[in-house]
Order: structure tokens, then C-alpha cells, then sequence
């Protein structure tokens, strides 16, 4: 493959995939605002097309056309770019998620995956670890005591829960033996005595690792119940309270986005990935991964809804507490439990 | 050539960045500045092969140790920088020693290292590998980081924790 | 194909300018910061050495000197914190009373 | 096999009653303070009686390793400790006149403060002296030696807070440091000649050579430089200036100390050096000749002291030439001999003298006593024993071992013998000056006696409510007796018996048999000389000082200028402190202190410290406590060093 058509591949990949990130995202926004109203004996959006399902564009023209304030007390420079820097890292980590096998094309065989990387899991960690610059400065930059407030709850919380999802993720890496996502999923392919699946889910102690993984995701992606650097009660919108217009929505964007890559992560780590029953014609079976994938995603952000739907606010000492002093705890246990089953096991 | 011109973009990058963080006067401007330069250093890890030097440099580096920065930056509302003259000496004798130095250096640098050329991912690090080498070869000094790091916790609370709010908590 | 000694003046640069930012800044994070800056220029050396002598324990020490610079941020931004909290500035042009 | 005796707890248990006073006696009472030093010496005392009863199984010298002390290349010297005949009686004479006078103290120190000071300090000193008197080697004796010094020092300085006693103690200690220069470097010729210090390594070493008679030899250096240590310790000319100082300590002490065992240890150690001495005839003669002097010269000045212990420290000084003289004759049994009886009587001297101060409340003039015989007549029975054996009456001990010792004189010289004999007849004037006027006589101090101190309150006792003058507690009388009965027959064993048992240790010095028949008849001759000449003395005193006492006077004045000198201790202590310590205090205090010291030294550091300062003060402005200043210091400062190690790394 000569390095222009796997430019042209590359890009042709790399467009679709935002394409579809961000349609997921306008989308994800519908499902909560559908699945929340539900829950609470409402309906939701009903009113643009059917069953509100062009809110999302209705959401997107309004963003765009609604007057972009900024206000004159902020730091502008950084006022500025730190949406972008937010929007941009909650985007960057779809770049090595696989979403399935290999397709092939003719004489291209095309991982269906942006790149391939052997740290792939290293990356979306790097990336996830950036985006807090976004909040933080968006923060910082507003000049305001509510952004502000929002802005380091948010670092000190992003920080905080790092360290256990990172520490979550090792179980995992030390069964696959490897950091790239493919060789994770792969390695979690067939079942356990030829009705359970092999996900990690169900190996060993992983069942919380999972748990921890999906709480400190929970306060990664500044979600209910740990939504504390956007209380709108006490700190009226947290750290996007001063922005407005498209500003505003691309915060809002690199929050559903960064819960798609979360779900995506944990789809892949510990749900099997792409496994799953494989049938039908040569197109279905190339589809079929995918659809699974994604399946599992929806799921996934379906309990991010229903949580949110269901859990009130935590305190921000009992955040703190809850991190450090059981998820922490609980991961490092984990880890020191899978090390010796993975030692007694070789 | 991809490798010399990643190379240069990306060193042009991290100069940059360097230099900014020389000119700004305000610490958060800095601390962004550092961060590019840490990223494109990450860059330049990844052109020499060091590819999870680089992830670590991106997520330990950029992704925790300078949030912890632009935390105590925002925590302590750093303004702008005073241009006040408390040291002549910084400037008399720092700066013509710290050229006089750098010069020397680079120039042993070039004459001396032999200056081979490297290929682009010339060693590769791979974390397997480089697990191994951890656990085995520099397993005491491993341990003995862990046992710092351990200590420069209890130093980061013992030091950050404000001695009033101890008392309530103890009368409380 | 890249001459190694491209990386070792890059590295030699970043180190200059984190000397020349402890010497010319007056804010103590800044100044922190610059540390960094030395830091990693000299990580920047290390591998670029190890890559020129094929030894992978120059990617090693790297591991090792980031450990220890973020002990370092972690007990030198405290102390910061608490300097601060007695002097009320940064400038350390006006903290030179050697005592807390 | 030799069996393991545990020699190393003879000295350990003193030491250890010592630090149990010493560190926690302040808290003691009195009554624990006492029964943790008399059990300790005590259980030294036992030891000791053990050792000496299962002595006859031992092969002699039993030698006991404990560890190695030093090591420097081929040089050794370790914890061992020596045991021979001689460091029997060395060691049954300190135990036993030790564990007596510490019983004896406990009656006499009751009252004073420090009582447990005073028992740690004693304990202390019986360690040192058992160590000295037990080693095995020269570096060991040497820290027995000083440690005895020490143990001295402390106990003439008990009463520091008194100025006298002070200068005693820094006296004696002075002093003594010019003897124990000539010791030390003895030593050094003994490790450098030798390469050991060990008796055995040395005396094997000194074996095979033959006398030598020139006096510059190596073995007369060495005897002369060890004679030089002895002298100092044992108070011989020059050195003796500061016995009589040294008592300003408490009686016990000067008893114990500077009476019956650490001025012995002198003639301990020519004694126990004998291989060297015998190979070293100009050396012996040295001794000889300082003994005999010391031993007249003393004699002459104690007839003129009115303190009673000076009076007792004068005779210590000449029973100490005594021995000296015997062991410069060669007769070392003999001299080892009169040391024990010595210890016996000269103890006791003492003891009953501290009874008769304490009976008469401190006074120590003897010209305030008299009369006190009906007064305390336990003190005076046991004091006359004493005397008697001093003057050298038979069948009193003093009588047998300095008979010994002026008969083997006069084998070798009549002069040694004639003057021996003339201070035989002074010893016993002035002891019998000494007893007629404590004892007889009318009383002439003040009544009640109990205050009536005058200056010579050397002993503190104003805390003695009960006046008039009193017979000593039961606790201080006993050890009088025991003393008296051993002073008495001391002596019975007999100098030829006790010879015997000393000859493995003086193998070289026997007498042959034939001769001593041969000389026979002559010893009769010379032993009624000398009891002649006691006899003689104690005339002379009764006539002098009972039955005409205005006489003294009559003769002093008629004497002049000989009488004041005798009075003045012959302006010894004169002629020392402006041959002496006069130049040396000039040449300190104009060349030393003004010259060396404050021009040259003190100058030297003042003017570096201003220069220090001035250019401290210049470099004061380096340190402004600025962070970027101390960086660009550094900065510079790496571009120095850089600069130079690329400069070297391309030479």
C-alpha cells in the first residue's frame, strides 16, 4: 500500500468517522432528552419531526445562528480556545478505536479502525488526560467565580478518577498481554465452557474492574451522579457558564463525546468488542461486528441516561472520599488479584 | 525526508513553545506553552522509536503534572508577572554562563558524538520490552521511584494541608 | 534520516531556554516550570542516546526522571502553596528571607 | 589445664561498686551507699582469699587472657591479666588493707557530704590499683598507673571546694606527670627494642643479655627512665614534694592511697622490671642511692613537722626510700616485704591518726594535743603497736622487714647501711615525738575540743554536736585492731620464709645459702645496732617531749638556721618553685602568652578573622537569599566547570 492511498484511505476514514461521531453525538443528545423525559412521565422532544427525531438539527442550526457573547471581563485568547481544546481531544481518541474486523476491497484489506497503533489504549488515556485542559481553562479563562469554581472541581476531579480508571485498565492489559485495542478484543474471542462469552467481564476479578472503570468514567466525562463542575444548583452552569452560541455546544459536543469514546472503550475492554454471533451473506457478516459494537454502545450510554435519570448529585467531599478512598483501594486490589492469577496461571 | 520534516515542523513546534514560555508574562500562558512543547517532544519520542516514552510523556507530563500547574496556577489566581530587579546577578553572570555553556555543550555535541544518522523509530520501545527491562534489570531503582513517589505524597499533603482547617477537623 | 545531533541540539536548546527561564522569571511557578522544560530536554537527550547506541536503558532513565519530576511538581507545588500562603506573592524576588 | 581463676572480677567488682555509686549513689542512703562499696571491695577482698587459698595448686605465673586491647602491625597488648607471687601479696595487701579502710571510712566520712562521691572514688581506685597491680603488661600497668592518679586526684581534691586541697590534688597530679614522662618513655624504648610490651615478651628478651655496666646502655636508660616513673609515683627525690601535700585528702585516703598501696606501686614495678634492673647495675645503684636519701632526707624533716600527718606523710616518704634502697640492693623480697608490713602499719598509723583528729574534733596540730591517752585508749593501744613497728622494735613487723633490709645494705655498702641506721634512729625519734605528744602529757588544746578548729578544719567535722574529746565509733576501732594485730605480727613470717615464696619471681636475687651462714654472726651485730638505735630515738623523744619538753625548744634555737630549714621541708618546695615554676611562669607569660601566644598566634587568628570578615563581607552579598541570584551563580559557575572538563577531555 504506497503512502498516498493510505492517505487517501486514511482520510477518507477519518471523515466518515467524525461524520459519525458527531451525527452519534446530535443523536445521543435526542436519546437522553427522550429516554430522561420518559422516565419522568414526560414525553421529551416531540415536536420536530417524528418523534423528535430532527431535534438534534434544530438544536444545531439554533446553536449556530444564536448571537456568540463574550463577555468583556474573560481572557480572551484562552476564553476562546478552550472549547476547541476541549472538542478537539473529546474527538482525537475515536482516531484508534476499532469498530470491527478487517474489510477487504478489493485489493485493500482496511482495518476498520482509523490507525492501528500498538499503544492504542495509552493514547485514548493521553488524550482523556488533555481534555481537562479544555474545562479548566474555560474556567479559569471566564474570569468568574462559578466558572472558576467549576473549573478546578472539574481538574481536581479528572485527576482524582484517573488514577483508578487508568489502574482499572491494567486487569485487563495484563490478560491481553498487549496495549493495542485489536489484539484486547481479540484476545476475548470465543466462550467459557461454549455458552459464556470470554469478555473480560466475566474473567476473574474484572466484574469490578468494570465497576471501577465505569465510575471514574462517570466522573471523567463529568456525568450524574459526579457532575459536580457543572452543578447547575449551586454553580449555575459550572465551568460553561459564561459561553454561549457554538461555544457552549462544542463543550456540549466534547461531552458526548467523550462518553461515546468511554463506552467505546469499555465496549472493548470488557464487553467483547465486536464479538458476537455471525451469520447471513458476505455483506451482513462484514456489517454484523459493527452492529454488535454499536449495540453494545447504545447499552452502555442507556445506563449513562438511566443514571443520570435516576442517582442525585454526590457532595464534593464525598466524591473526593469515594475516589480516593474506595475506588483507589479497590482498583490497586483488583490488580494485585489479577497479577497473581495471571502468574499462577503461566 | 518525512522523518527530517516531522522532525523540524515539530522542533520548530517545541522551540516555539519554549521560547513563548520565556515571553509570557502570565504563568497560565506558560504553562500552555510547556504543554506544546511536551507534546511535541512526545512527537519527537514517537520519531525515535521511544513510542511509550511518548504515550507516558503525553499522559503523565502534559495529561497530570502540568494540570497539577495550571491547578495551583488557577487554585492561587497567579497574575502577571512583576518585571521587578531583584538580582543582577542573574542576569550578569547567569546568562553569559548559561550561553558560554550551551555553547560548549552543543559544540562537543557535534563534534564529538560521531553524529550518526537514525532512521525514523530507530529503537523501538515497545512496552513489552520495556516492561521487562523495568521489572528485571531496574527493578531496585523501580522500587526505590515507588518508595519516593510514596514519600513525595505524604510531603505534598503534609505541606498543602492548611494547619487551621487541621485544628477544626481535630476540635470538630 | 535524521543526524542524531539534530535531537541533542534540540534537547540543548530546550535546556538553554529552561536555564534562561530560571534566570529572567520572576514568578515561582514559572520558574517551576522552567525546571520542567530542563527536564525534558535532557529526556529529549536521553533517548535520542539510547537510539544512537541502540541501549534501551536510556528510554529507561527516562521513566525514572519523569517519576521523579512529578514528585517533584507534586512536593514543589505544595510548597509553593504554602509560601504563598505566608508571603502572598510569587515573585520570588521578594521571598528571599529563606525561612517560610 | 590451668584452671580459670576469673582474675578479670577482682578489678571488674570494685569498678562496678564504683559506677553504682558513682552514677546513682546521689539518690542512695547513706547506709546503701555503704553496703554497695564494702560488698563490692569486700567481694574483691573474697576473691582474692580464694585465689590465694588454691595458690600453692597454680602454676606460676598463671596467665589469664580476657581480649586483645590493641593491635598495630606486630605490636599487641591485651587484656590479660599476671599472676605471680609477688602479684599475690600486691593484691592481698590492696584488698585487704583496702576492704579495712574502706570499713574504717565508713565511721569516718559518716557526716560528709559526698559520702557516696567519696566510696565511688575509692572503689574506683582499688580497680585502677588491682588493674595496675594485675596486668600483664607494661600498657596495662601504665592505665592502672594513671587511673591510681586519677582515683588520687579526686580523693585529694574530695574537699574541692577548699583551695588547698585543690592545689594538693592538681599538685600530686602535676607532679606525677613528670614521672610518668620518664614511664612513657621507658615504654616506647621497651615497644621499640622489644616490639612488645608484655612482662613475659620482654623479660624473655631482656634474659640473655649480659649486665651491662656503662650508663648510657639501653636496659640503665630504660631502668633510669622507669626509676624517673617510680620516683614520681612512690614520692623519691626530687619528686616527693607532693605527698605531704596530698594530705589534704581525707585521713582514709591518705591511708589507703598514699600510705599502704598506691605509693607502693613504685616499688611494685622495679620490683616486678627486676630482669631489667638486674642487667642494669648503674640504674640499681641510681635507686639505691635515691632511696637512701629519700629515706634520710625525709626522715630529718619529719622531726621537725607538728602536723600529725605531715609528720606520717615525711615517714611514709622515708619508709618508702627504704624500699627503694632494698631494691636497689637487689634485695627485692626484702623490699616487697617491708611494703606489705609497711601497708600494715603505716595504714594504721594513719587510721589511728584520723581516729585521734576525729577524737579531737579536726585538730591536727600536734603541739594542741597531748594527754589523749586515757581519753581514747583503743586509738592509743593500736597507734602504739603502730609506732613500735615503725621504729623497729621487735617482735613488732617493722622490726623484721627493715632489719631485712639494712642487713642486705650493708652487704653491699656499709654507707647505705650507716645511713639506713641513722634514719632508723630518726624514725623512731620522730614517731615517738609524734606519740608522746599526742598521747602523754596534758592536753593543750582548747576545750571542748569540738570547736576549737583553729585553721586546720581539714576534715569538715563541724558537724560533730557532741564535744570533748571521744573515743571513735566501734565501725573505725575495728579495723585499728585488725591492723594492729597484723602490724604486730606481720613480721612473724619471717624474711627468709618470705623470700622463699617470692624466689620463683626473684630467681636472680638469691642469696646463696653459703654466703648468708657466712654472714650470720654479722646480722646479729647489725640487727642490735639498728634495734640500738631505735631504742635510742625513743629515749631521746621521752626525754625531749615528756620529760622535759621545754628542751626542743632550747636545741631548736641553738641549731638555727639547720632547724629552720628542717622546719621549712629544707626549702624544697622553695628551690622547686623558683628553679621551676618561677621560670616557667616568666618564660609563659613573656614568651608564651605575650610573645607566641598573643603576638603571634592570637594575631595571626585575629588578623585572619578580620580579614575573613572583610572579605565574608564582600562575599555576604553572594547569599541575598534570592532564588535567581543563587541560579545565575550556578549558572555560572556549571559554564566554569564545563568549560574546564571539556578543556581537560581535549588536552
Amino acid at each position: 500500500m504506497s503512502i498516498g492511498i493510505f492517505i487517501i484511505v486514511s482520510l477518507i476514514k477519518t471523515v466518515l468517522a467524525l461524520f459519525v461521531l458527531l451525527t452519534a453525538v446530535a443523536y445521543t443528545v435526542w436519546l437522553e432528552r427522550k429516554v430522561v423525559g420518559h422516565m419522568q412521565n414526560r414525553w421529551g422532544p416531540t415536536r420536530v419531526g417524528p418523534f423528535g427525531l430532527l431535534q438534534p438539527l434544530a438544536d444545531g442550526v439554533k446553536f449556530l445562528f444564536k448571537e456568540d457573547l463574550t463577555p468583556p471581563h474573560v481572557y480572551k485568547p484562552l476564553y476562546i480556545a478552550a472549547p476547541m481544546i476541549a472538542v478537539a481531544f473529546a474527538l482525537t481518541s475515536i482516531a484508534v478505536i476499532p469498530i470491527g474486523n478487517w474489510v477487504t476491497i478489493g485489493s485493500l484489506r482496511i482495518p476498520l479502525q482509523i490507525t492501528d497503533v500498538n499503544i492504542g489504549l495509552l493514547i485514548i488515556l493521553g488524550v482523556t488526560s488533555l481534555g481537562v485542559y479544555g474545562v479548566a481553562l474555560a474556567g479559569w479563562s471566564s474570569n468568574s467565580k462559578y466558572s472558576l469554581l467549576g473549573g478546578l472541581r472539574a481538574s481536581a476531579q479528572m485527576i482524582s478518577y484517573e488514577v483508578s480508571l487508568g489502574l482499572s485498565l491494567v486487569g485487563v492489559l495484563m490478560l491481553a498481554g498487549s496495549f493495542s485495542l485489536r489484539d484486547i478484543v481479540d484476545a476475548q474471542a470465543g466462550t467459557f465452557w461454549g455458552f459464556i462469552p470470554r469478555w473480560n467481564i466475566f474473567y476473574g476479578g474484572q466484574f469490578f474492574a468494570f465497576f471501577i472503570y465505569l465510575m471514574a468514567a462517570y466522573a471523567e466525562t463529568n456525568r450524574i451522579p459526579f457532575d459536580l463542575p457543572e452543578a447547575e444548583t449551586e454553580l449555575v452552569a459550572g465551568y460553561h457558564t459564561e459561553y454561549s452560541s457554538m461555544k457552549f455546544a462544542m463543550f456540549f459536543m466534547a461531552e458526548y463525546a467523550n462518553m461515546i469514546t468511554v463506552a467505546a472503550v469499555a465496549s472493548l475492554l470488557f464487553l467483547g468488542g465486536w464479538h458476537g454471533p455471525v451469520f447471513g451473506p458476505p455483506l451482513i457478516r462484514a456489517l454484523l461486528p459493527v452492529f454488535w459494537f454499536v449495540l453494545r454502545i447504545f447499552v452502555f450510554l442507556f445506563i449513562y441516561i438511566w443514571v443520570r435519570g435516576t442517582l442525585p448529585r454526590f457532595r464534593y467531599d464525598q466524591l473526593m472520599t469515594f475516589g480516593w478512598k474506595f475506588l483507589l483501594p479497590l482498583a490497586i486490589a483488583n490488580l494485585v488479584i489479577t497479577g497473581l492469577v495471571v502468574a499462577i496461571r503461566s | 525526508m518525512v522523518h527530517l520534516i516531522l522532525f523540524l515542523v515539530f522542533g520548530a513546534v517545541c522551540v516555539a513553545g519554549a521560547v513563548n514560555l520565556l515571553a509570557q508574562r502570565h504563568p497560565i500562558n506558560s504553562a500552555l506553552s510547556l504543554v506544546v512543547v511536551m507534546g511535541s517532544l512526545a512527537v519527537e519520542y514517537l520519531l525515535l522509536g521511544a513510542e511509550f516514552v511518548a504515550a507516558v510523556q503525553v499522559i503523565v507530563y502534559a495529561g497530570a503534572v502540568m494540570v497539577l500547574f495550571v491547578f495551583v496556577i488557577m487554585l492561587l489566581n497567579a497574575g502577571v508577572e512583576e518585571r521587578t530587579k531583584g538580582s543582577r546577578v542573574a542576569l550578569l553572570f547567569g546568562v553569559p554562563g548559561m550561553l558560554i555553556g550551551s555553547v560548549l555543550i552543543g559544540w562537543v555535541l557535534i563534534e564529538r558524538t560521531g553524529n550518526p544518522m537514525v532512521p525514523a523509530g530507530a529503537l523501538p520501545g515497545a512496552p513489552k520490552v520495556i516492561g521487562w527491562l523495568l521489572f528485571h534489570d531496574f527493578l531496585l531503582p523501580f522500587e526505590v521511584t515507588s518508595i519516593l513517589v510514596l514519600i513525595a505524597i505524604m510531603g505534598a499533603v503534609v505541606l498543602a494541608s492548611h494547619p487551621d482547617t487541621e485544628q477544626k477537623e481535630k476540635e470538630g | 534520516m535524521v543526524p542524531i545531533s539534530y535531537y541533542l541540539i534540540l534537547s540543548g536548546i530546550l535546556f538553554a531556554c529552561g536555564v534562561t527561564g530560571f534566570l529572567i522569571k520572576r514568578n515561582i511557578i514559572s520558574i517551576f516550570m522552567s525546571i520542567e522544560l530542563m527536564l525534558n530536554g535532557v529526556n529529549l537527550s536521553f533517548v535520542a542516546f539510547a537510539a544512537q547506541w541502540h541501549a534501551l536503558s536510556g528510554q529507561i532513565f527516562v521513566f525514572f526522571v519523569m517519576v521523579v519530576a512529578a514528585a517533584e511538581a507534586a512536593v514543589g507545588l505544595a510548597i509553593i502553596i504554602s509560601v504563598y500562603r505566608t508571603r502572598e506573592t510569587l515573585n520570588v524576588d521578594q521571598v528571599d528571607l529563606l525561612k517560610l | 589445664m590451668t584452671p580459670n581463676l576469673h582474675l578479670w572480677l577482682i578489678p571488674v567488682l570494685p569498678l562496678l561498686g564504683a559506677a553504682i555509686n558513682g552514677l546513682v549513689g546521689k539518690k542512695f542512703s547513706r547506709q546503701a551507699v555503704v553496703s554497695v562499696a564494702l560488698l563490692f571491695s569486700g567481694a574483691a577482698f573474697a576473691l582474692v582469699l580464694s585465689v590465694a587459698a588454691r595458690f600453692s595448686t597454680l602454676s606460676t605465673p598463671h596467665l589469664e587472657f580476657l581480649a586483645t586491647w590493641i593491635r598495630a602491625g606486630s605490636f599487641q597488648a591485651d587484656f590479660a591479666f599476671y599472676l605471680d607471687q609477688l602479684s599475690l601479696i600486691m593484691l592481698l595487701v590492696v584488698t585487704g588493707v583496702g576492704f579495712l579502710i574502706h570499713i574504717y571510712s565508713v565511721g569516718y566520712m559518716w557526716e560528709e557530704a559526698g559520702f557516696y562521691r567519696f566510696f565511688a572514688y575509692l572503689n574506683l581506685f582499688m580497680f585502677f590499683m588491682l588493674t595496675l597491680v594485675l596486668s600483664s603488661n607494661y600498657l596495662l600497668m601504665f592505665v592502672g598507673w594513671e587511673g591510681v592518679g586519677l582515683a588520687s586526684y579526686l580523693l585529694i581534691g574530695f574537699w574541692f571546694t577548699k583551695d588547698s586541697a585543690a592545689s594538693a590534688g592538681k599538685k600530686a597530679f602535676i607532679v606525677n606527670r613528670v614521672g610518668d614522662f620518664g614511664f612513657l618513655i621507658a615504654l616506647f624504648l621497651l615497644i621499640k627494642h622489644f616490639g612488645s610490651l608484655n612482662f613475659e615478651t620482654v623479660f624473655q628478651g631482656v634474659s640473655p643479655m649480659s649486665p651491662e655496666t656503662g650508663g648510657a646502655g639501653l636496659l640503665t636508660a630504660i631502668g633510669l627512665l622507669l626509676m624517673v616513673g617510680a620516683a614520681g609515683k612512690s614520692a623519691q627525690i626530687p619528686l616527693y614534694v607532693w605527698l605531704p601535700d596530698a594530705m589534704e585528702g581525707p585521713t582514709p585516703v591518705s591511708a589507703l592511697i598514699h600510705a599502704a598501696t598506691m605509693v607502693t606501686a613504685g616499688v611494685y614495678m622495679v620490683a616486678r622490671s627486676h630482669v631489667i634492673f638486674d642487667r642494669a647495675p648503674s640504674a640499681l645503684t641510681v635507686v639505691a642511692i635515691i632511696g637512701t636519701l629519700t629515706a634520710l632526707f625525709a626522715a630529718t624533716i619529719g622531726i621537725a613537722q607538728t602536723d600529725i600527718k605531715k609528720v606520717l606523710a615525711y615517714s611514709t616518704i622515708s619508709q618508702l626510700g627504704y624500699m627503694f634502697m632494698a631494691c636497689g640492693v637487689a634485695a627485692y623480697s626484702a623490699g616487697v616485704f617491708h611494703l606489705m608490713t609497711h601497708a600494715f602499719f603505716k595504714g594504721l598509723l594513719f587510721l589511728a591518726a584520723g581516729s585521734v583528729i576525729h577524737a579531737v574534733g579536726g585538730e591536727q596540730d600536734m603541739r594542741r594535743m597531748g594527754g589523749l591517752k586515757e581519753h581514747i585508749p583503743w586509738t592509743f593501744w593500736t597507734m602504739t603497736a603502730a609506732t613500735f613497728a615503725i621504729a623497729g622494735f621487735p617482735p613488732f613487723a617493722g622490726f623484721f622487714s627493715k632489719d631485712e633490709i639494712l642487713f642486705r645494705a650493708a652487704q653491699v655498702s656499709l654507707v647505705y647501711w650507716g645511713i639506713g641506721v641513722f634514719t632508723a634512729f630518726l624514725t623512731s625519734f620522730y614517731m615517738f615525738r609524734l606519740w608522746f605528744m599526742t598521747f602523754f602529757g596534758t592536753y593543750r588544746g582548747t576545750e571542748p575540743a569540738g570547736e576549737g578548729h583553729g585553721g586546720h578544719d581539714a576534715h569538715g567535722h563541724d558537724e560533730h554536736g557532741h564535744g570533748g574529746i571521744h573515743e571513735s565509733p566501734k565501725v573505725m576501732l575495728a579495723p585499728l585492731v585488725v591492723l594492729a594485730v597484723l602490724s604486730l605480727v606481720g613480721g612473724w613470717v619471717g624474711s627468709a620464709r618470705f623470700e622463699k615464696f617470692l624466689s620463683p619471681v626473684f630467681n636472680a636475687a638469691v642469696v646463696t645459702p653459703a654466703a648468708e651462714a657466712a654472714e650470720h654472726g654479722s646480722e646479729m651485730l647489725f640487727t642490735g645496732i639498728s634495734v640500738f638505735a631505735a631504742a635510742l630515738g625513743l629515749y631521746l623523744a621521752w626525754l625531749f617531749y615528756y620529760r622535759r619538753p621545754e628542751l626542743p625548744q632550747q636545741i631548736a634555737s641553738g641549731l638555727g638556721g639547720l632547724y629552720e630549714a628542717v622546719v621549712h621541708k629544707y626549702y624544697v618546695d622553695e628551690l622547686y618553685a623558683n628553679l621551676f615554676v618561677k621560670p616557667l611562669i616568666a618564660g609563659s607569660s613573656l614568651i608564651l602568652w605575650h610573645g607566641i601566644d598573643r603576638d603571634v598566634i592570637d594575631a595571626t587568628l585575629d588578623n585572619s578573622a578580620h580579614g575573613a570578615n572583610e572579605v565574608s563581607d564582600s562575599f555576604r552579598h553572594m547569599q541575598s537569599g534570592n532564588l535567581r541570584s543563587y541560579a545565575g551563580w550556578v549558572a555560572a559557575g556549571a559554564a566554569v566547570v564545563i568549560a574546564y572538563m571539556i578543556w581537560m577531555g581535549t588536552r
